[in-house]
C-alpha cells in the first residue's frame, strides 16, 4: 500500500465567499458550510467560529478535533463508514490541510468534554492551541436521544473536515510525504537481521461517550485485527469518545498518530515495522481476556519480536494494558507501554490501577490529576459554566472572573497516550 | 501489619482465609483458615468438633512457626 | 525577610535523658536547643529558629493524635513559616515522631516541613510521602552532613523555589509523581525506549511499576517449649462495647487487651468491631477469630511456655497501608519489649 | 429470587430495571465493598469494576455484574479479587472525595445514571440481562 499525503499548510483563517486555500490562508464560506450542517434535523442550532494560536480564546466543552483531509485519488474516501463508503482506504493520494483543525463543541451530558486555551498556561498543555481551529458549535433538538446527539456531533465534525479539504482540492501543495507498506510476504523478507515489530493500538470501547469506530464499526464489537498504518491516516479510526479530555484519542490524533510516524522513521533502520494490531478496551471481563489473548496470538502469528502498546483512557483499560503486556512478554515478545497516570492531585497515589513486573518499559504522558490554573480569556466559545461539571473540574472550578482551576484531565490532549505531547512524569 | 511484625524480628504466622491477599501483603508463613466470617471455627459443627478444627489450625500454625522457610510458604497440610 | 522556623527534637537531643525519660510530655522553649544551634548556623540570617519543641519518643508513639494536637497548638503561638524535625538518624521512634509531626503540621498548618533520617528508619516508609526527609547516616556522626542539607531544603521550600530530584537535593525518594515537559514527544520517547529494549540496550522506564516490598522470613522457633506466643488479629475482636472505638473499617487505631486469667473468649465479654464481614459467627464465639481457648489448653499442656497476656486487635478492612504498617511496627515493638518470641496473626 | 448472575449497583435506574440486581443504598465505594464480599464468597466479576473514564469523585454510581461459581468449593477467583482490590485501592485512597448522588439535582443524577447504564449495557446484553423492551423511566 502506498499513500501520499499532500500537505497544504494553513496558518490563517478568514470568512469569505468561497472556501479555498491560498498562501497559507484558509477562507471559509460560512453560509455554505452552515447550510450543509443544518441539514441534520437532530441539531437545533449550528454555528461557526474561529480560534487561532495566540488569541485570548477558550473553547469548551470540546468534543472532538478533526484534521481536514480529502482523497485526491482513491480507492475509497476519507472517514470510511462515516462520511464515505466502507471501501478500504490507505492508498492513493490524500489532501491534508496541515495546521487547520475542526473543533466541535456542544453539551452532550454534563460531565464530559475538554478545554482548549489558545493562549496562556493552558495552551502549553494542549496540541490544539497550535492549530488554526474552525469551531463548530452545536445544540441539539429538545428530547433528542443521547446516542443520536453524540452521532450528530461526531458527524458534524467529520463532515466539516471533509468539506473543507474537498473545497481545497487543487490548491498549491506545500509538501508531499509518502508512506509505503509492502504486503506481508515481502515485508517478512525485507530488512533481514532487523527485529520484526508491530504496534498494538488499543481503542476505548466501553459504551456511550466512550466509543471508537473502525470503518464505521463500533470497536467493542470487533475481535482484534490487523490494520495498515496508512488506513489510519485516511480516517479509518474515528473517535466517538468524550472522556477524559486529556487522554481520549481524538480523531485528529488518530489521523496523525505520532507513534505510527515514529515507527515509520525507524523502520528499516532499527526494526522492521510490520503494521498495527487494533484492539479494544471493553467493560466485560470475558472480552478483556479474549481480546488480549487474541491480539497476542496475532502478534505471535506474525512472528514479531516486539510490540509497542498504547493505551486509551485509564482505570478499566489499565487491566487490558497489563494483560496485553504480560501475555506478550510471556510469549517472548518484548513490550514497551505508552500510558498516562492518575496519581492524585498530590501525585502520591498509585498511578495505574494494575501492574505487572513484566511492564518494565513504560513511557508516561504525565499525571492527569495535577492541578492547573487557567486565567480568564477575553472570549469563550461554547459554554463556560461547563467548567464546573467537566471531568477534571469540580463545583467551584470556575471563578467569577473566568479563571478556571482544574486537573489536567480537563485539557484536551494534555496527556495523550498516543504520545502527542512532551509532557511526562518523574518521581521526587 | 504482618510484614512489620516480621521486619521487627518476630517470627509470625498468618492464619487467614484469603491466601492471595496474605501473599500480596507479604506474609512469609501462611496457614489457610476456614472461612471469612469464622476463620478458626465452623458454626455448622458441634462445639466439640469446632474446637477440634481450631486446635488443628493452631497446631498447624505452631508447626509453621517451627519450620525454616526461605520464601513465602503456604502450609496446607 | 527572615523566615520563622520551629525545630522539633526528642528528649535525648534536648539533653533531658535517654530511654528513662522517653515518656515526657511535649514542651516548647523559645530559641534553639541542642542540634538547633548547628541548624541555625546553617540557616544563616535567612531564617530564624524561633522555638524548639521537645517531646519524649514513647509519649509521642503511644499518643500519636493527642501529642500532635498538643504540639501543633504550642507551635501556633509562634506563627512559624516552616517546621524542621530531627535529624532522627536510625532512632525508630524518634523518626516516627519526627515524620508524624511533619505530616500533621503540613496537613493542618499547610507550611513546609523537613525531616532527616537514615533510610531504614521505620519513619521513612511511613512518612516519606508526607514530607521531605533528608537522607542521613545511621548515627549522629552524620549530623555535620545532614544539617546543611536540611537547611538548604527548607529554605528552598520557603522561597517557593523548585525542588530538584532526590539525588540532587539529598532527600529520600518520596514516591510522588510530578509532571514535567521533556525535550521529546512521548511517542518518540516510547519508540526510543522500545528500540533500546529490542536491542538489549539499557533504558530507564519512566514509570516503575510498583513492586511489593518483601521481608525476609525470620528463623523458625527452635524451642517451642520455651516460647511466648503473642496473638494479633485484624478481625476486630475486642472487649464488649468496643471500648477503644475501633472503626468498623478504615481503622485508625488498634487495641491492646489484657487476657490475664481468661481461658476462653465468651460472647458476653468479647465481640468484633469489624464491619467487613458477617459478624454473627464471630460475635457468637470470638474464639472463631482469635483462638484463645485452644491456646490456653496448649499452654497448660506445656506445648509452649506462655500465651502472652495481651492481645492486639484492629480491623483490616479498608485500613490504609500506612496505618497498618504503623500498627504492625508499634505492636511488634510492644510485644518484643514484653518478651514475646513468636506471633500468630489471624485475619478474616 | 435466586440469581446465578447478580448486578450489584447503586444506580436506581439499573436496580429498577434489572431483575437480578442487588440494590445498594450508598456510595460507589459501598458497591465495591459489597462486591468484594461476594468475591470472597466465591463469586467472580463479569465486568470491570473500574469501567468508565471517570474518577471516583466524578461519578456517583457504580455497577458490577458478578456470577456465582458453579463449583461448590467456594474457591476465590483470583483475577476477580485482583480487580476488585485494585479498584478499592483507588477508591479508598480518595475516600473523602467520593461523589455522592445525595443532594444532586435530578437532571444531573439522570445524566450520571444514563452513562452508568450505557457503560453496563454491553455486559448486561452479553449475559441477557438487559431488558429487550424499553426500560422504564427516563434514567431515574
Amino acid at each position: 500500500m502506498k499513500l501520499e499525503l499532500h500537505r497544504v499548510k494553513i496558518h490563517k483563517l478568514a470568512w469569505g465567499k468561497e472556501t479555498s486555500a491560498r498562501d497559507g490562508l484558509l477562507t471559509v464560506n460560512k453560509e455554505e458550510l452552515l447550510t450543509m450542517l443544518r441539514k441534520d434535523e437532530r441539531l437545533a442550532k449550528v454555528d461557526l467560529d474561529f480560534a487561532s494560536p495566540g488569541e485570548s480564546v477558550r473553547i469548551l466543552p470540546v468534543k472532538d478535533v478533526v484534521e481536514p483531509r480529502y482523497k485526491m485519488e482513491g480507492p475509497g474516501g476519507v472517514f470510511p463508514g462515516m462520511v464515505s463508503d466502507v471501501e478500504t482506504v490507505g492508498e492513493g493520494k490524500t489532501l491534508v490541510l496541515s495546521g487547520a483543525a475542526v473543533v466541535t463543541t456542544g453539551k452532550i451530558v454534563r460531565f464530559q468534554e475538554g478545554i482548549i486555551d489558545m493562549k496562556g498556561p493552558g495552551a502549553e498543555y494542549t496540541p490544539f492551541s497550535r492549530t488554526c481551529n474552525i469551531v463548530v458549535i452545536l445544540e441539539n433538538t429538545e428530547d433528542l436521544d443521547k446516542h443520536d446527539y453524540e452521532t450528530a456531533c461526531r458527524m458534524a465534525g467529520l463532515k466539516t473536515a471533509a468539506y473543507l479539504a474537498r473545497k481545497c482540492l487543487g490548491a498549491a501543495v506545500d509538501s508531499v510525504e509518502t508512506y509505503e507498506t509492502p504486503n506481508l510476504k515481502d515485508a517478512m523478507a525485507a530488512h533481514e537481521g532487523l527485529p520484526k515489530v508491530a504496534y498494538l493500538y488499543m481503542l476505548q470501547s466501553q459504551g456511550l461517550l466512550h466509543d471508537t469506530y473502525l470503518y464505521g464499526v463500533d470497536v467493542k464489537k470487533i475481535l482484534p485485527t490487523l490494520l495498515n498504518p496508512t488506513e489510519v491516516m485516511d480516517g479509518a479510526i474515528v473517535s466517538g469518545n468524550c472522556v477524559s479530555a486529556c487522554d481520549k484519542n481524538n480523531t485528529y490524533s488518530h489521523q496523525n498518530n505520532p507513534i505510527i510516524h515514529q515507527m515509520f522513521k525507524r523502520h528499516g533502520k532499527d526494526f522492521n515495522f510490520l503494521g498495527c494490531i487494533v484492539t479494544n478496551e471493553n467493560v466485560t471481563l470475558a472480552d478483556k481476556k479474549r481480546c488480549s489473548s487474541y491480539s497476542i496470538n496475532l502478534a505471535k502469528t506474525l512472528g514479531v519480536d516486539g510490540l509497542l502498546i498504547s493505551e486509551e483512557g485509564f482505570g478499566n483499560p489499565d487491566a487490558d494494558l497489563i494483560m496485553n503486556c504480560w501475555k506478550a512478554e510471556r510469549a517472548g515478545i518484548k513490550t514497551t507501554l505508552l500510558t498516562d497516570e492518575y496519581a492524585g492531585q498530590d501525585g502520591a497515589s498509585q498511578s495505574l490501577a494494575d501492574s505487572t513486573p513484566e511492564g518494565d518499559a513504560c513511557v508516561t504522558a504525565g499525571n492527569a490529576n495535577e492541578v492547573v490554573v487557567l486565567p480568564p480569556m477575553d472570549k469563550v466559545i461554547g459554554v463556560p459554566e461547563e467548567a464546573n461539571v467537566i471531568a477534571g473540574g469540580w463545583q467551584g472550578s470556575l471563578a467569577e472572573d473566568g479563571t478556571i482551576t482544574v486537573e489536567l484531565q480537563a485539557i484536551l490532549g494534555a496527556t495523550s497516550e498516543l504520545g502527542f505531547t512532551k509532557l511526562g512524569c518523574y518521581t521526587i | 501489619m504482618v510484614k512489620e511484625i516480621e521486619r521487627a524480628g518476630l517470627p509470625v504466622v498468618h492464619v487467614c482465609t484469603i491466601v492471595p491477599i496474605s501473599l500480596t501483603v507479604g506474609a512469609n508463613r501462611i496457614v489457610p483458615a476456614v472461612a471469612i466470617p469464622y476463620p478458626l471455627g465452623d458454626p455448622n459443627r458441634t462445639p466439640e468438633e469446632e474446637k477440634e478444627i481450631r486446635r488443628n489450625l493452631v497446631e498447624k500454625a505452631l508447626k509453621a512457626l517451627q519450620t525454616e522457610v526461605t520464601e513465602q510458604t503456604v502450609f496446607t497440610d | 525577610m527572615t523566615y520563622r522556623i520551629i525545630h522539633y527534637i526528642n528528649q535525648f537531643y534536648a539533653g533531658i535523658g535517654g530511654e528513662e525519660k522517653a515518656d515526657i510530655t511535649p514542651e516548647i522553649r523559645e530559641g534553639v536547643v541542642g542540634p538547633g544551634m548547628a541548624l541555625q548556623a546553617a540557616l544563616r540570617d535567612e531564617a530564624e529558629i524561633v522555638a524548639t519543641v521537645i517531646c519524649g519518643d514513647s509519649y509521642f508513639a503511644s499518643n500519636l493524635e493527642k501529642a500532635s494536637e498538643e504540639i501543633i497548638e504550642m507551635m501556633k503561638k509562634y506563627s512559624p513559616d516552616a517546621v524542621v524535625a530531627g535529624p532522627a538518624f536510625n532512632a525508630g521512634r524518634y523518626g516516627t515522631a519526627s515524620g508524624g509531626i511533619c505530616e500533621a503540621v503540613s496537613k493542618q498548618l499547610g507550611i513546609p516541613v523537613v525531616s532527616a533520617m537514615y533510610p531504614e528508619n521505620p519513619g521513612v516508609d511511613l512518612y516519606k510521602r508526607s514530607c521531605y526527609i533528608v537522607e542521613t547516616t545511621d548515627s549522629a556522626a552524620g549530623m555535620r552532613k545532614a544539617i546543611p542539607a536540611m537547611a538548604a531544603l527548607v529554605l528552598k521550600l520557603l522561597k517557593g523555589e523548585p525542588v530538584g530530584s532526590p539525588s540532587e537535593e539529598g532527600y529520600i525518594e518520596r514516591g510522588i509523581r510530578k509532571n514535567k515537559f521533556y525535550e521529546k514527544l512521548a511517542a518518540e520517547r516510547a519508540v526510543d525506549m522500545f528500540t533500546a529494549k529490542l536491542h538489549g540496550r539499557p533504558f530507564v522506564t519512566e514509570y516503575p511499576m510498583p513492586v511489593f516490598d518483601r521481608v525476609e522470613p525470620n528463623p523458625p522457633v527452635t524451642d517451642m517449649k520455651n516460647a511466648v506466643i503473642g496473638l494479633v488479629t485484624s478481625g476486630g475482636i475486642c472487649p464488649g462495647g468496643n471500648p477503644d472505638h475501633i472503626e468498623a473499617s478504615s481503622a485508625s487505631k488498634f487495641g491492646e487487651y489484657d487476657i490475664t486469667g481468661i481461658k476462653d473468649l465468651v460472647c458476653t465479654e468479647y465481640c468484633t468491631a469489624h464491619g467487613g464481614y458477617d459478624a454473627t459467627y464471630a460475635d457468637q464465639d470470638p474464639d472463631r477469630v482469635l483462638p484463645v481457648d485452644v491456646l490456653r489448653d496448649m499452654e497448660k499442656e506445656g506445648v509452649f511456655k506462655k500465651l502472652h497476656n495481651k492481645f492486639y486487635s484492629t480491623v483490616g478492612n479498608g485500613t490504609s497501608v500506612a496505618s497498618s504498617k504503623r500498627f504492625g511496627a508499634e505492636i511488634a515493638r510492644r510485644m518484643i519489649s514484653d518478651g514475646v518470641t513468636a506471633v500468630i496473626l489471624t485475619s478474616t | 429470587m435466586s440469581c446465578r448472575r447478580l448486578l450489584i449497583t447503586n444506580n436506581p435506574f439499573l436496580s429498577k430495571n434489572i431483575s437480578c440486581s442487588l440494590p445498594v443504598e450508598g456510595t460507589s465505594l459501598d458497591v465495591l465493598r459489597i462486591t468484594r464480599e461476594h468475591v470472597h464468597g466465591g463469586w467472580a466479576v463479569l465486568s470491570s469494576p473500574l469501567y468508565g473514564n471517570l474518577r471516583p469523585h466524578q461519578h456517583p454510581y457504580r455497577s458490577v455484574l458478578i456470577e456465582k461459581s458453579e463449583s461448590q468449593s467456594g474457591e476465590v477467583d483470583l483475577l476477580s479479587l485482583e480487580l476488585i482490590e485494585n479498584a478499592l485501592l483507588i477508591y479508598t485512597s480518595q475516600e473523602f472525595s467520593i461523589l455522592s448522588s445525595e443532594g444532586m439535582p435530578e437532571e444531573v443524577r439522570e445524566d450520571f445514571a444514563c452513562i452508568d447504564a450505557e457503560l453496563m449495557k454491553e455486559t448486561l446484553e452479553r449475559y441477557r440481562l438487559f431488558p429487550r423492551q424499553g426500560m422504564e423511566g427516563r434514567y431515574l
